[in-house]
């Protein structure tokens, strides 16, 4: 169930509780994955074979898609990955401070990815035409993107539940009484901090899209955004506020295999996002 | 439930935890609470084994239904839809919510016992996947009790071919129950499965290396690497359906490009790996049967393993052969056809290496080795039409004509039903500490052997001479009267046969005879415990030593008794057994999943307040899970500590978290 | 030594059991004798001929095969049974593991007979695949359609008159008829959801499915009448989606193709005091719902009763079906109908031009007759539910008298 | 495999935990600069298969960068692999497959 050790050097390759020695947790998301690969192989599938034989007037993605903005996005996401990678040799070796920034960071460039792709879906939908229900190339485009935007998504709730239980006080802590409702604070900062992260990136996107220069892209964005952008910065204010040392944390080493497999998860996401980058944009302008 | 009821120590008195209210863990150990926040693998799989025999009555029910239906020529009794809406709920009720939480049955209650574990590796998950399979069910079945005009239960047939399944063609919502409910239900098992999967990788005993599992926890790991790898194909499947009926994507719409079967073959990728699903639980548990009393091992049980997990495999390679008849083309199905009849191989292989268990063996006859040696001959016929159909130009026939019927009854009723209630029978024992009757089970056997014969036999016959299946009625003058005639008697027969099985087993659990430890002179560790097994199991870890590991032990005493005494310490010094703490968030968010799934299923978008109306719901759903899921994991992996003596009484109890 | 009695006696039981049933049911147990209407096997086509023999293949080898395994498991069981309670509990036997040898010769010899399986299958996959290569210019082409809940058949190749200057391929509905003893490739189309061609005595079914270029070939021998129906569950009355299908001899497949190639046949007026009966508008008895709509006139000879409705009937009342010819475009008919060379040119529903010279209506479920006519016109929805014609005189609120239905009726049965 | 619980493994790899964040960095560089190349390979006006080809390869060649270091596959257990490659393989083979059966003149839609 749980290791005993909570204290030792703990060897992160072995677990010594289980048959196989690989911790619990690791086999289960390594046999999700495996499942993972179904799902997507379902959705791509789908696609391709609706591009292998599209409708006679359909609609052409290389009029649709824009290269430069998910040629972006690509690599936000692979440096999320990155990121995700350090948040786990952190923890593996204690590092508490460092995990946590780490993790901070690709929940970060997670909505950024999030961002850009609301952005193209909401620009694909009003300036290109294309629309979920109104050609195949939008519905199978929309629904495999989508499928793995909400892999993003739910990966971006769990890193930011997982940074928040980074504070759980131990035991014996005198806080952990009122831990619980300032948990819940976190937890709705973090969330409010994350979404006008989002109105923000979309805005910024936005603006460098529209306007010629980066001037005025940025004058265009400090216009529009500015109080989302104030807002933002006072929920950063306060989650850093939320963040200040109270004790010790029932949050080490111990829970590295949580900050892996959760790792895992983003990196998957990520490998997929690789295939249908490929897939899905790049051959197209073949 | 005094069967199940557990030792006085566990009624103790809780320690207060210092935690909020909404995290203290509950602690009921009897009635509607306790039920409802078990994590014990073994009251799950009994509730899974609850529900899975009620939705099998009523699926029965329903067949009774079509049966009399199609006892004559051109009967009224039934409606065409209602006839539609009868098969594809029978059909779906008997898949997914009869024999495949039966298994999950299974695999709750036996194989962590056979591993020698004391629970799965995921005890909150593994609650999660019982209530949302309960919520899918749910799902599935609200239709009857709506109007049938707007809403109704499915009708699409169980596999549902597009573009029948799309809102020009059904309207209301029956379909979106279908498609809502089998979601559900694809969510159930897959986690149940990624559960099965790590316990059975990871929490086996000492010494129980895999070529020492016992035949079932192997059919159960292959069995669960077949959902987690089919599954998702229909998932998808699913989805694509709703999206088409929800918000008018193109997916099977042919106006827009679509092409219908594209669902054919995701469909049947999931569908074909699914009958195996159906059918390897069902050998494992032959394979535990067998042995046993013929007191023997199983023959040949590296290749009988091997040959599962083939059987599973190549069981991805051959989906197209449920659609020889979409045109293909020549090569496609020469393909599928050779690929097919392949699996035919490892499956002999299966049947023989039980018949050499046999061999020379000491064959006591009772119940459950009845059931099993049904099994083998029903399954192998089964098989064999199976085989027919593998032939493409002879399927062209065959095809969705009443030899598919008989086909996968005789190996879904002969074969996968066979099986498990032979495995109901076997287990009684260790389950509920009561013997079964002799006498009545072997009557109940009997009839039902008879009466599935005499139903499903004819049917080849119905089916060669050109009567379609999924057909509410039919013309007098097609020579097809008195088989059906024939066939309908036999479902009145072998429905005497169930209810005589059902009455058998209902009186046995209130009032039958108390059963004797290890009553069927086993051979694998579930025998090793005292009946009904305690809730942690084993009061020490076993270390196993050999492949029959209940057997060597008992050929083997005093040195397994030294052995264990040391072991015993050992843990102690570890700090006692860990058991987890009961909790209510995994049935929360079922609850949250169920809430969802009414909404997106039930409700219409327009007009006008009703897509508000949807989405209010929706989120709400949403939100009670998210909320289930977020206190499931601020819970942690806390429990408490047991300690035991030699006897398995309580010398104190601690609560520890971890 | 007797011990096996009481098996024996259980046996027994079982045996009486069936036998008890079968009197029961009150019939003699010829079904396996397997030569219903839509028997696949006893066929008539070289199609159907060769899937059947791949069958019996199969069932051969898997017969031999169940007889061998059957036996030996059989055989195991009853030797290796502990006779008595003393002997359950005896020392176990000896605790042996398994042979490799056997296990591999026992693989070989599964393999073996599938390969035995295999080849005839590869064979017939091909043949019955396409029309062979030789007979390719001799094959005849026709597109059927499926429809909720009906077939529309189209003759590409035979040009109908619709009126004076402008031709269309012939169109009709149901009951297909081609030539006998040559190759015949039908194009399967739908216009909905699937559906599935099947007429087991010529050949096994092909799905018509949507957005697919589907075909099937198959060849009747001889002249013949044969029943079909539709294989693949296609909503509410898929049970009742039939068709017929009408083998006919070179000259009488051009005979019937210059019969159909005319526009609807005109009732030659009668003078007025011509002395003739008038219709009698006796009621129409109430049908029960799913009463059968068919006689044993087909069942004892199909071919030649099928000739009969070629000609016009005895008793034609010109003035009544005058009046039907009215109705029928009064009645909203015309919207669903065409009549070749009437008014009406409604795509919806069968072609009725010759509809009068089919043997079925309702696709293949009721007989052509009169009365059956009258049936099916009164309502539509009870004879076949969620029918498509009964919805459209809902949304028509077309209301047919007694009266009229008969009119209706003779005009229908006019068409020849 | 199927190892029985044995003591805690030795410290096997402590020696390359400090230049961990080295590789991470190195690979997450590397995979920057193929998603590069691949981006301009699609503007190389090569034979179409040459290029799909080579998108292909490089993709799969990230994608093994990923899963093994990323997510440490290679100084896990290789159960861990084997596990993961089930449905990877499966995954590739099934849509290998449908697309085969789709490209196949058959099943060509209707021309519209
Ligand atoms: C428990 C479930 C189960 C199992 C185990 C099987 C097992 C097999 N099935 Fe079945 N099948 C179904 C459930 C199952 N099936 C269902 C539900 C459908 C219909 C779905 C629907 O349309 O609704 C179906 C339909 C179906 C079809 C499609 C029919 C059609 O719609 O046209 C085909 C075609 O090939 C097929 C083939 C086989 C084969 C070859 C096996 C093989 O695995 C059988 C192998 C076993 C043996 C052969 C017997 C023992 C072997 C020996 C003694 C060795 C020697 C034998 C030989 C060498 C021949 N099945
Ligand atoms: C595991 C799966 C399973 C099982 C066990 C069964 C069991 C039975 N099935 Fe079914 N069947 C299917 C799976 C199964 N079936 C599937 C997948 C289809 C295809 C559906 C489709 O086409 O979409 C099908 C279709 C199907 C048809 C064809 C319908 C058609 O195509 O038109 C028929 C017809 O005879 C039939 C009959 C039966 C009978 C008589 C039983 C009997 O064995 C049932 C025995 C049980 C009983 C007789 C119950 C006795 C209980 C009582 C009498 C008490 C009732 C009390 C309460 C309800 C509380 N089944
Ligand atoms: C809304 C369209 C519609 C209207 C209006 C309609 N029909 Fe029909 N008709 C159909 C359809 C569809 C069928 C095929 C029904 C089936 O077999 O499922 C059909 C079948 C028939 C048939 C049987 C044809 C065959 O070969 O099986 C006859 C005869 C017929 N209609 C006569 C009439 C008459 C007479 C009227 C007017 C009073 C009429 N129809 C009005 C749609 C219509
Ligand atoms: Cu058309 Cu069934
Ligand atoms: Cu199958």
């Amino acid at each position: 169930m749980s290791s005993h050790a909570a204290t030792a050097t703990i060897d992160h390759h072995h677990d010594p509780s289980t048959s196989t020695g690989i911790p619990n947790k690791k086999l289960l998301m390594w046999a999700f994955l495996a499942s993972d690969c179904m799902f997507f192989a379902a959705l791509i599938s789908t696609h391709l074979i609706y591009r292998l034989h599209p409708p006679a007037d359909g609609l052409d993605p290389k009029v649709v898609f824009s290269p430069e903005l998910t040629s972006f996005s690509t690599f936000i996401l692979l440096m999320s990955s990155l990121m995700m990678a350090l948040a786990v040799t952190a923890i593996q070796k204690g590092n508490l401070k460092s995990c946590r920034w780490s993790l901070l960071t690709t929940i970060f460039f997670g909505m950024i990815f999030l961002g850009c792709q609301v952005y193209e879906f909401e620009h694909f939908v009003h300036q290109r035409g294309m629309k979920i229900n109104n050609s195949l190339l939008g519905t199978t485009f929309y629904t495999l993107t989508g499928t793995h935007g909400t892999h993003v998504a739910i990966g971006v709730l769990w890193l930011s539940l997982m940074y928040v239980r980074s504070f759980k006080p131990a035991a014996g802590n005198p806080w952990a009484k009122s831990w619980f409702s300032h948990n819940l604070l976190h937890v709705v900062t973090l969330l409010i901090a994350l979404l006008l992260t989002l109105k923000v990136v979309l805005g910024l996107v936005h603006a460098i899209q529209t306007e010629p220069t980066v001037g005025a892209a940025l004058g265009h964005f400090f216009g529009s955004e500015f109080i989302f952008l104030a807002g933002a910065l006072i929920a950063y204010g306060g989650l850093v506020w939320l963040a200040r040392p109270r004790g010790p944390v029932a949050f080490n080493e111990a829970n590295a295999i949580d900050v892996e497999s959760m790792g895992l998860y983003w990196h998957f996401v990520d490998i997929v996002w690789i295939v249908i980058f490929t897939a899905v944009y790049l051959l197209e302008y073949l | 439930m005094d069967a199940l009821a557990k030792p006085a120590y566990l009624t103790h008195e809780e320690h207060a935890p210092s935690q909020p209210k909404l995290l203290v863990h509950p602690s009921a150990k009897t009635g509607l609470m306790s039920w409802l926040t078990t994590v014990d693998h073994k009251r799950i799989g009994f509730l899974y084994g609850f529900f899975a025999l009620f939705f099998f009555l009523v699926g029965g029910f329903e067949a009774l239904l079509i049966r009399t239906q199609l006892m004559v020529p051109n009967n009224d009794l039934l409606t065409a839809q209602q006839y539609n809406t009868l098969f594809t709920m029978h059909g779906t009720t008997m898949i997914f919510l009869g024999v495949m939480p039966l298994s999950a049955a299974f695999f709750n209650f036996i194989m962590p016992l056979q591993i020698g574990a004391r629970d799965v590796a995921f005890p909150r998950l593994n609650a999660f996947s019982l209530w949302t399979f309960v919520a899918g069910a749910i799902i599935l079945n609200i239709g009857w009790f709506l109007p049938s005009a707007t809403h109704g239960a499915p009708d699409g047939g169980w596999f549902g071919y597009a573009p029948l399944t799309s809102k020009q063609f059904i309207p209301k919502h029956s379909i979106d129950y279908w498609v809502m409910g089998l979601q559900l239900l694809g969510v159930a098992s897959i986690a149940a499965s990624l559960n099965f999967i790590v316990t059975i990788i990871n929490m086996r005993a000492p010494g129980m290396t895999m070529m020492r599992l016992p035949v079932f926890v192997w059919m159960t790991l292959v069995t669960s690497f077949l959902i987690v790898l089919s599954f998702p194909f229909i998932t998808i499947a699913l989805v694509e359906v709703m999206m088409d009926r929800q918000f008018g994507t193109f997916f099977f719409e042919v106006s827009g490009g679509g092409m219908p079967v594209l669902w054919q073959h995701l469909f049947w990728v999931f569908g074909h790996p699914e009958v195996y699903i159906l059918i390897l639980p069902a050998m494992g548990i032959v394979s535990e049967i067998l042995p046993t009393f013929s007191r023997k091992p199983l023959y040949g049980y590296p290749i009988v393993v091997f040959s599962g997990a083939c059987i599973g495999f190549l069981g991805f390679a051959v989906w197209s052969h449920h659609m020889f008849t979409t045109g293909m083309g020549t090569v496609a199905t020469a393909a599928f056809s050779l690929a097919t009849m392949a699996i035919a191989v490892p499956t002999g292989v299966k049947i023989f290496n039980w018949i050499g268990t046999l061999w020379n063996g000491h064959l006591q006859m009772r119940t459950p080795m009845m059931f099993a040696l049904g099994f083998v001959w029903m399954f192998m016929i089964g098989g064999f039409s199976g085989v027919m159909h593998s032939a493409a130009p002879a399927d062209a026939q065959q095809q969705d004509s009443y030899f598919v019927i008989a086909h996968f009854h005789y190996v879904l009723i002969g074969g996968s039903l066979f099986g498990l209630l032979a495995g109901i029978h076997y287990w009684f024992p260790l389950m509920f500490a009561r013997q079964v009757s002799e006498f009545w089970g072997k009557v109940s056997f009997w009839v039902i052997f008879v009466g599935f014969n005499v139903t499903f036999f004819p049917m080849h016959f119905l089916g060669l001479n050109g009567m379609p299946r999924r057909t509410f009625t039919y013309d007098p003058n097609l020579g097809w009267n008195v088989p059906n005639m024939i066939a309908t008697i036999g479902s009145y027969i072998l429905g005497v046969g169930i209810v005589i099985y059902f009455v058998t087993i209902i009186y046995t659990f209130i009032k039958g005879k108390r059963a004797a430890r290890d009553a069927w002179d086993g051979r694998t560790l579930e025998w090793s415990l005292p009946n009904p097994p305690p809730e942690y199991n084993f009061r020490v870890i076993p270390t196993v030593h050999a492949r029959d590991a209940w057997w060597y032990e008992k050929h083997h005493r005093e040195e397994i008794e030294k052995e264990r005494a040391l072991h015993a310490k050992e843990e102690e010094a570890h700090g006692g057994i860990h058991m987890p703490f009961a909790s209510i968030w995994p049935f929360v968010a079922s609850c949250g999943l169920l809430i969802g799934a009414i909404a997106v299923s039930a409700l219409d978008s327009n007009p006008a307040p009703g897509i508000h109306l949807k989405l209010g719901l929706a989120l709400t759903g949403a939100i009670i899970m998210f909320i289930g899921i977020y206190f499931w994991s601020l819970e942690g992996n806390e429990g408490y500590h047991l300690h035991l003596d030699e006897n398995g009484n309580p010398i104190e109890d601690s609560h520890a978290k971890h | 030594m007797l011990t096996f009695l009481p098996t024996l006696a259980r046996w027994s039981r079982a045996v009486a059991a069936l036998a008890g049933l079968s009197l029961l049911a009150g019939c003699d147990l010829n079904f396996w004798r397997m030569d219903g209407h839509q028997s696949t096997m006893v066929v008539e086509g070289p199609v159907a001929r060769d899937q059947l023999y791949v069958f019996y293949v199969t069932c051969w080898v898997t017969l031999v095969i169940f007889i061998i395994v059957g036996g030996v498991l059989a055989y195991a069981t009853v030797k290796f049974r502990a006779r008595s309670e003393a002997d359950e509990h005896a020392e176990p036997p000896p605790q042996g593991h398994g042979n490799p040898l056997v296990e591999l010769g026992l693989i070989g010899g599964s393999v073996l007979a599938l390969v035995f399986i295999a080849i005839p299958t590869l064979r017939a996959i091909w043949t019955t695949h396409d029309v062979p290569e030789a007979e390719k210019a001799n094959a005849y082409e026709i597109n059927a359609t499926g429809y909720q809940w009906w077939f529309r058949f189209e003759y590409p190749s035979e040009q109908a008159t619709v009126d004076a200057n402008i031709k269309m391929p012939l169109v009709t509905g149901n009951e297909l008829v081609i030539p006998a003893g040559r190759p015949v490739r039908i194009n399967l189309r739908t216009v909905d959801v699937i559906h599935s061609l099947w007429v087991p005595k010529l050949a096994g079914k092909v799905d018509m499915i949507p957005n697919r270029a589907n075909f099937l070939w198959l060849k009747a021998d001889k002249p013949g009448y044969f029943w079909g129906q539709c294989a693949e569950y296609c909503g509410d009355s898929h049970a009742v989606m039939r068709f017929r299908v009408v083998a006919l001899g070179p000259r009488e497949f051009n005979d019937w193709l210059d019969q159909q190639l005319q526009p609807a046949r005109n009732v030659a007026p009668v003078p007025a005091n011509a002395n003739r009966p008038r219709a009698q508008f006796t009621a129409l008895r109430s049908f029960k719902t799913n009463e059968a709509g068919i006689t044993a006139k087909f069942d004892v000879n199909p071919l030649e009763s099928w000739k009969e409705k070629q000609a016009p009937e005895k008793d034609e009342d010109a003035a009544l079906v005058a009046q039907g010819k009215t109705l029928f475009s009064s009645k909203a008919c015309i919207t669903c109908h065409s009549v070749r060379g009437h008014v009406g040119a409604g795509i919806a529903g069968p072609d009725l031009t010759h509809v009068g010279s089919r043997s079925t209506i309702a696709a293949g479920l009721i007989e052509n007759n009169r009365e059956q006519l009258r049936r099916w016109i009164r309502n539509p929805g009870s004879v076949k539910p969620g029918n498509k014609m009964a919805k459209g005189y809902v949304d028509n609120k077309i209301v047919i008298s007694t009266e009229e239905e008969v009119a209706l009726a003779a005009y229908l049965e006019s068409l020849k | 495999m199927s190892a029985p619980i044995t003591a805690a493994a030795a410290d096997h790899d402590h020696g390359h935990e400090f230049s961990k964040f080295q590789i991470y960095v190195q690979i997450a560089m590397l995979l920057a600069v193929i998603t590069g190349i691949e981006i301009i390979c699609v503007y190389i006006p090569f034979a179409k298969w040459i290029i799909v080809t080579t998108l292909v390869v490089l993709s799969v060649v990230k994608f093994m960068f990923v899963i093994f270091y990323f997510m440490h596959l290679r100084w896990d257990k290789p159960f861990c692999t084997i596990l993961f490659f089930i449905g990877l393989t499966l995954a590739a083979g099934t849509m290998w497959a449908l697309l085969a059966l789709f490209s196949a003149e058959a099943s060509l839609p209707l021309p519209t």
